[in-house]
């Protein structure tokens, strides 16, 4: 099935055109700077506070970064993306603060411009560092807390400043809001898939993401047809279905907040047992991991990715595969959102599997999987494009030596920027999703 | 008053209580800043198996990640190893923490411990010099990296002195050694020689936060 | 037997100074064998634990001359198994040990008669024989 | 002997033959830890050597150094270096007593104005000069008196030397060392309690032989023979270089000798000659009899932390001060973390209005 969509270099195009379209802002230095430092101490906790005070300096976590192992730079070291935080910390918030203070230089508005580039353009938030510290320290999670203070300060770099703005204020992303849902949900429907759109009740709820509206609409059917066939009670809302969340990838809690209680509320007014979420790896950490936290109390619907929710369909034979026997093989690529920082990583090998797929493993797996190199929204930066095509090429090494005739993955931010990662180097492994792959196989 | 009687007096008394107090300090005022509950409904886990599991499980480095830090981690062993051989199991050490503690454990002899002391110290000086020396850890270190190195390193080499009474008097050496330690012991909770006591609850809460998203930390 | 002698002790020491002791002296010897002068060693500057003032006795052994002086006390002269080292041992009138030498030398100084006490000697058998 | 006959002359005279003469000067040039090959210098020295006066007194002590001096080998070689000297003053061992002593003391100071030998066992009490008297007049003014016109002092025993035990904690007499008083003079502190007899006389012998004082180390005591700690000539060293202690007196390792740093040996920070001169004629030390050095030869060696403590042991406080500082830190913790979080929750409520 190939249902028509926007091609790649469209959707690059648009991409390029994004940051033209920033709003100018005009805030003060000070006032910035002010931002940025009330939004670090409102991030700042026991957590963080643990973290920052058992950093050995080792350096290590280097070793573990994406865009350090492409450019040897030492400026993309992890521990060296937070250091103003850190600096933030010692003299504000430490138990030893009093001492610290004379030490510790404090952050200036040079320090939140550089900066922008190494937590925004340099870091995907993958937490492929938090793996290697040898003292546990979540490095990614004090990253993040320097985005939320950047954010704050006003420096998102302009074309998620741009996205951002789109989904707070007009509840769209790239334009895509409920009618080109429902002109998507229509044109399926022609297909023969049948997409109970907008029900007042159900068990199930699924998301979709604009990308996948406007660049995998076949991904969107493929999920739509196995819930059909697994026979789920279930709907997806033209008025709350985008699972995509600028907020948490800028470090912007007022958008973050707009956007997931739009959902909640939502599924919440449907009586939805299982919120089902699309491929996309941070908006299921938002909703399977944060949102219960950010809403101030547990959620009434539990969150499922898709290979979790496939999984167990097949694992209860609800789900009529051919399995297939050519013996064609796949590499797995695990999505850090679902992976080391959500839990799911047996599940996609279980349904490759169960299709007859002769899964092979990079090198470096699961927990320890390389980054896709333009994690968490950094796909959009152009500020970013020569520092991912260098990570890139590691995941494409890592990818040859399994010999797999195509790359699957659970996430649309990975699919994006391994095909044009492929596509600028002109690598011919075709990169596609797990959904599509498991409902290519749906026997019908 | 004696240089000694300085040292193994007064000195060590107040070093003992800076250090104590700035420990405390430092640990409790960390923890206390509290975070908020994590919400979100678990995945089936232990919460405190997670947390001693990663405070183990932290202390080698995953599959992925062994060669790329080999150096370090060898020397890094290597090192604290060697140390806490030369520091637990000296006899006149443990005679120390003996006389502190109020109950002591058998020695090595003196010969091992000079041979670990020795590889101890020469692990420290190469981990000094690649402090200096590799692009990373020269470019993130600050005073603090290598003060603590520095005031590690001399109780190593004044001990080894007193050891093999070299250069001063015996009374003199085993002063300065002391004082070597005690100002160890004054710098240990205001650098990162804190990393010591925090590495429980560093790993514990990995160990937990990773553990309750069904990840290994 | 008494409460005290019940405590066996033993001395199974070494303080590892006999060995370049006895090295002293060999190169003390081979350097008289030379041509050279002789060497004196104050073997009360030398800690030894407790049966190594008699390991080097030992090792030494007994040679062809052993004499007495009587002056001030004992002191005793000893030629060694080993021509050209002596021990020479002084003693106070209580039979005390105030001073211990090994001397590398053809004969040790003080065994040879001293010329004031040949002076006074020669005056006195005058003396004898004017009488 | 007459004060202005040679002592070489005076010995041949007593009988002493030449050999006799040497033996003397060999032991002594031992005694003074001069190497054999000064026995020569030494016999030349002596033989021409004049005899000095000495005025000993003795304050605040025990008589233990008298005892430790005199008690030794009489008679012997050392006895001829206490015939070699004039002892014209020591209360305890002269014959004349009351003001007869005194006059004699008087006597020899006026006498011999500039070149007599100061010897003092004990401390001077400066508390109250009554604590210590001689015929009525006090150790601190007879000291003064005595030193003012001497040649040099030497302060037997670790008392004049440094205080001693009547300067223990907490030293009820305030009493000093003779150099705390007399700064002016040179002042040989022969220190031990006793000191070694050898020592004592050695220290005589240098002044009779070179008519100087001896090479002194930083605590005033003569290198030659304090210039070396006990356990760097201790013949138990092996032991404790292997790591083989004596845990109690009575175990296996104090049966087989071992190294006694576990009980307290206070060899390592204690400078003196014990372990190569010995006492008893030799026969032994401390360690050699199975008991730790306790480093009487060192200044306040009765207040260092107990005999029996080893030295690396150190002296940490309370185990309720560390814990007073756990909780000090604990209750600064919290009250730190209260006051950040304190302006957390102002920084939050700020960006809400």
């Amino acid at each position: 099935m190939n249902t028509e969509s926007m091609s790649l270099q469209d959707f690059r195009g648009l991409l390029q055109q994004l940051g033209a379209g920033a709003p100018g802002q005009d805030i003060s230095d000070e006032e910035r700077l002010r931002r940025a430092k009330n939004m670090f101490m409102q991030k700042l906790n026991g957590h963080r506070a643990v973290d920052l005070d058992s950093c050995l300096q080792c350096g290590m976590c280097a070793e573990a970064c994406h865009f350090y192992e492409a450019t040897q730079n030492e400026k993309y070291a992890p521990v060296y993306k937070f250091r103003p935080l850190r600096r933030f910390y010692r003299r504000e918030m430490s138990p030893l603060r009093w001492f610290y203070r004379p030490f510790t230089r404090d952050i200036t508005i040079a320090d939140l411009k550089e900066w922008q580039h190494l937590v925004y353009d340099a870091c995907t938030g993958c937490g492929r560092c938090d793996m290697i510290c040898p003292m546990g320290i979540k490095i990614s999670a004090s990253i993040r807390v320097m985005r939320h203070g950047l954010a704050a300060a006003g420096y998102v770099p302009p074309e998620m400043r741009v996205v951002r703005n789109e989904q707070r204020d007009q509840n769209t992303l790239f334009g895509v809001g409920t009618e080109q849902l429902k002109a998507l949900v229509d044109k399926l429907g022609t297909q023969g898939i049948n997409i109970p759109l907008d029900r007042e009740q159900a068990d199930v709820m699924l998301l979709t993401t604009a990308v996948e509206v406007l660049l995998f609409p076949d991904a969107f059917a493929a999920s739509a047809r196995i819930l059909n066939q697994a026979g789920a009670d279930w709907t997806i809302r033209s008025d709350a279905f985008e699972a995509a969340n600028v907020g948490i990838i800028t470090g912007d809690d007022q958008t973050m907040k707009i956007a997931v209680r739009r959902i909640v509320d939502k599924a919440k007014a449907c009586g939805i047992k299982t919120v089902l979420m699309p491929e996309s790896g941070h908006a299921y950490q938002m909703m399977r991991w944060d949102a219960a936290t950010e809403m101030g109390g547990p959620l009434p619907f539990e969150t499922l990715s898709m290979p979790e929710f496939i999984s167990a369909e097949i694992k209860a034979g609800r789900l009529n595969l051919n399995a297939q026997s050519n013996g064609a093989s796949v590499t797995y690529h695990d999505p850090c959102r679902l992976s080391r920082k959500g839990g799911v990583m047996q599940q996609p090998r279980d349904v490759l599997a169960a299709l007859g797929l002769d899964v092979r493993e990079t090198p470096a797996n699961q927990r320890e999987n390389y980054c896709c190199g333009g994690g968490c929204g950094e796909y959009v930066l152009e500020s970013a494009d020569d520092l991912r095509q260098k990570a890139f090429e590691i995941k494409r090494r890592e990818f040859e030596e399994t010999g797999a005739d195509a790359v699957v993955t659970g996430c649309a931010n990975c699919r994006i920027n391994l095909m044009i990662g492929a596509e600028n180097s002109g690598w011919q492994t075709p990169v596609t999703s797990l959904v599509e792959t498991v409902a290519a196989n749906l026997a019908d | 008053m004696t240089l000694l009687e300085f040292a193994s007096g007064p000195g060590l008394q107040w070093a003992l209580w800076i250090f104590v107090l700035g420990v405390v300090w430092r640990l409790v005022g960390a923890l206390f800043l509290l975070s908020r509950k994590d919400l979100s409904k678990p995945r089936q886990y232990n919460s405190v198996a997670a947390g001693f599991g990663a405070i183990i499980s932290r202390s080698a480095p995953a599959h992925a990640f062994e060669k790329r830090i080999l150096f370090q981690h060898v020397t890094g062993y290597a090192w604290h190893f060697a140390l806490f051989i030369s520091v637990l199991f000296f006899a006149p050490h443990i005679l120390f923490f003996e006389s502190v503690l109020g109950f002591g454990w058998p020695h090595l002899p003196n010969t091992i411990i000079m041979v670990t002391a020795i590889i101890a110290t020469a692990f420290l000086i190469a981990l000094l010099v690649r402090r200096a020396t590799h692009p990373v850890q020269r470019f993130i270190s600050n005073a603090d990296d290598y003060i603590s190195i520095i005031v590690v390193l001399i109780p190593l080499v004044t001990g080894i002195l007193a050891f093999a009474h070299f250069g001063a008097r015996y009374e003199t050496l085993l002063a300065i050694h002391l004082l070597s330690v005690e100002t160890m012991l004054i710098w240990f909770p205001f650098g990162k020689l804190m990393h010591a006591v925090m590495t429980m609850p560093a790993r514990y809460q990995a160990g937990t936060a990773f553990g309750r998203r069904g990840v290994k930390a | 037997m008494s409460s005290l002698d019940a405590i066996p002790v033993t001395a199974e020491l070494a303080t590892g100074n006999v060995e370049p002791l006895l090295h002293e002296i060999r190169h003390a010897l081979k350097r008289l064998a030379d041509g050279e002068d002789g060497t004196v060693i104050d073997l009360q500057r030398l800690p030894l634990a407790p049966g190594e003032d008699e390991r080097i006795e030992e090792v030494l052994g007994q040679g062809e001359v052993r004499a007495e002086i009587n002056a001030l006390g004992p002191t005793l002269v000893q030629e060694t198994s080993y021509p050209g080292v002596w021990l020479v041992t002084h003693r106070n009138t209580e039979q005390v040990v105030v001073a211990r030498f090994v001397e590398v030398t053809h004969i040790p100084e003080l065994l040879k008669s001293q010329q004031a006490d040949i002076e006074n000697g020669a005056s006195r058998l005058e003396n004898e024989l004017k009488n | 002997m007459r004060k202005d006959q040679f002592l070489g002359e005076y010995l041949r005279m007593q009988g002493v033959s030449r050999r006799g003469f040497l033996k003397f000067c060999s032991a002594t040039a031992s005694m003074m830890a001069l190497p054999p090959s000064a026995v020569a210098q030494v016999a030349e020295a002596l033989a021409t050597a004049r005899r000095p006066s000495v005025i000993w007194l003795s304050f605040q002590e025990c008589t233990g150094c008298t005892e430790s001096l005199t008690r030794s080998h009489a008679p012997t070689v050392e006895s001829l270096i206490f015939d070699a000297i004039s002892l014209d003053y020591h209360h305890t061992l002269q014959a004349a007593a009351g003001h007869g002593a005194e006059e004699a003391r008087m006597a020899a100071m006026e006498e011999n104005a500039g070149k007599y030998l100061l010897v003092v066992d004990g401390s001077i009490p400066l508390k109250n000069p009554a604590f210590s008297t001689i015929a009525g007049i006090s150790n601190l003014e007879m000291l003064k008196e005595t030193a003012a016109n001497a040649f040099a002092i030497i302060a037997v025993g670790t008392c004049a030397a440094f205080g001693g035990i009547p300067h223990a904690d907490p030293n009820p007499t305030g009493a000093v060392a003779v150099s705390d008083i007399i700064t002016d003079k040179p002042i040989i502190n022969v220190s031990g309690c006793p000191p070694i007899p050898v020592v004592i006389t050695g220290v005589l012998a240098h002044f009779l032989t070179f008519g100087t004082i001896p090479e002194l180390d930083a605590l005033g005591r003569p290198v030659a023979y304090f210039g070396q700690n006990i356990h760097d000539r201790c013949y138990r060293r092996p032991f404790y270089e292997r790591g083989q202690f004596a845990e109690t007196f009575d175990d296996e390792g104090a049966r087989k000798g071992w190294c006694l740093y576990k009980l307290g040996c206070k060899g390592p920070t204690t400078y003196n000659a014990c372990a190569t001169l010995k006492w008893n004629a030799g026969t032994s030390f401390p360690i050699q009899s199975g008991h730790g050095c306790i480093g009487c030869s060192e200044p306040d060696f009765w207040d260092k932390g107990g005999f029996y403590n080893p030295i690396s042991a150190g002296m940490w406080g309370s185990r309720d001060a560390l814990v007073g500082a756990a909780a000090a830190g604990a209750a600064l913790g919290v009250g730190s973390a209260l006051a950040a979080r304190a302006r957390k929750k102002k920084a939050m409520s700020q960006e809400e209005a």
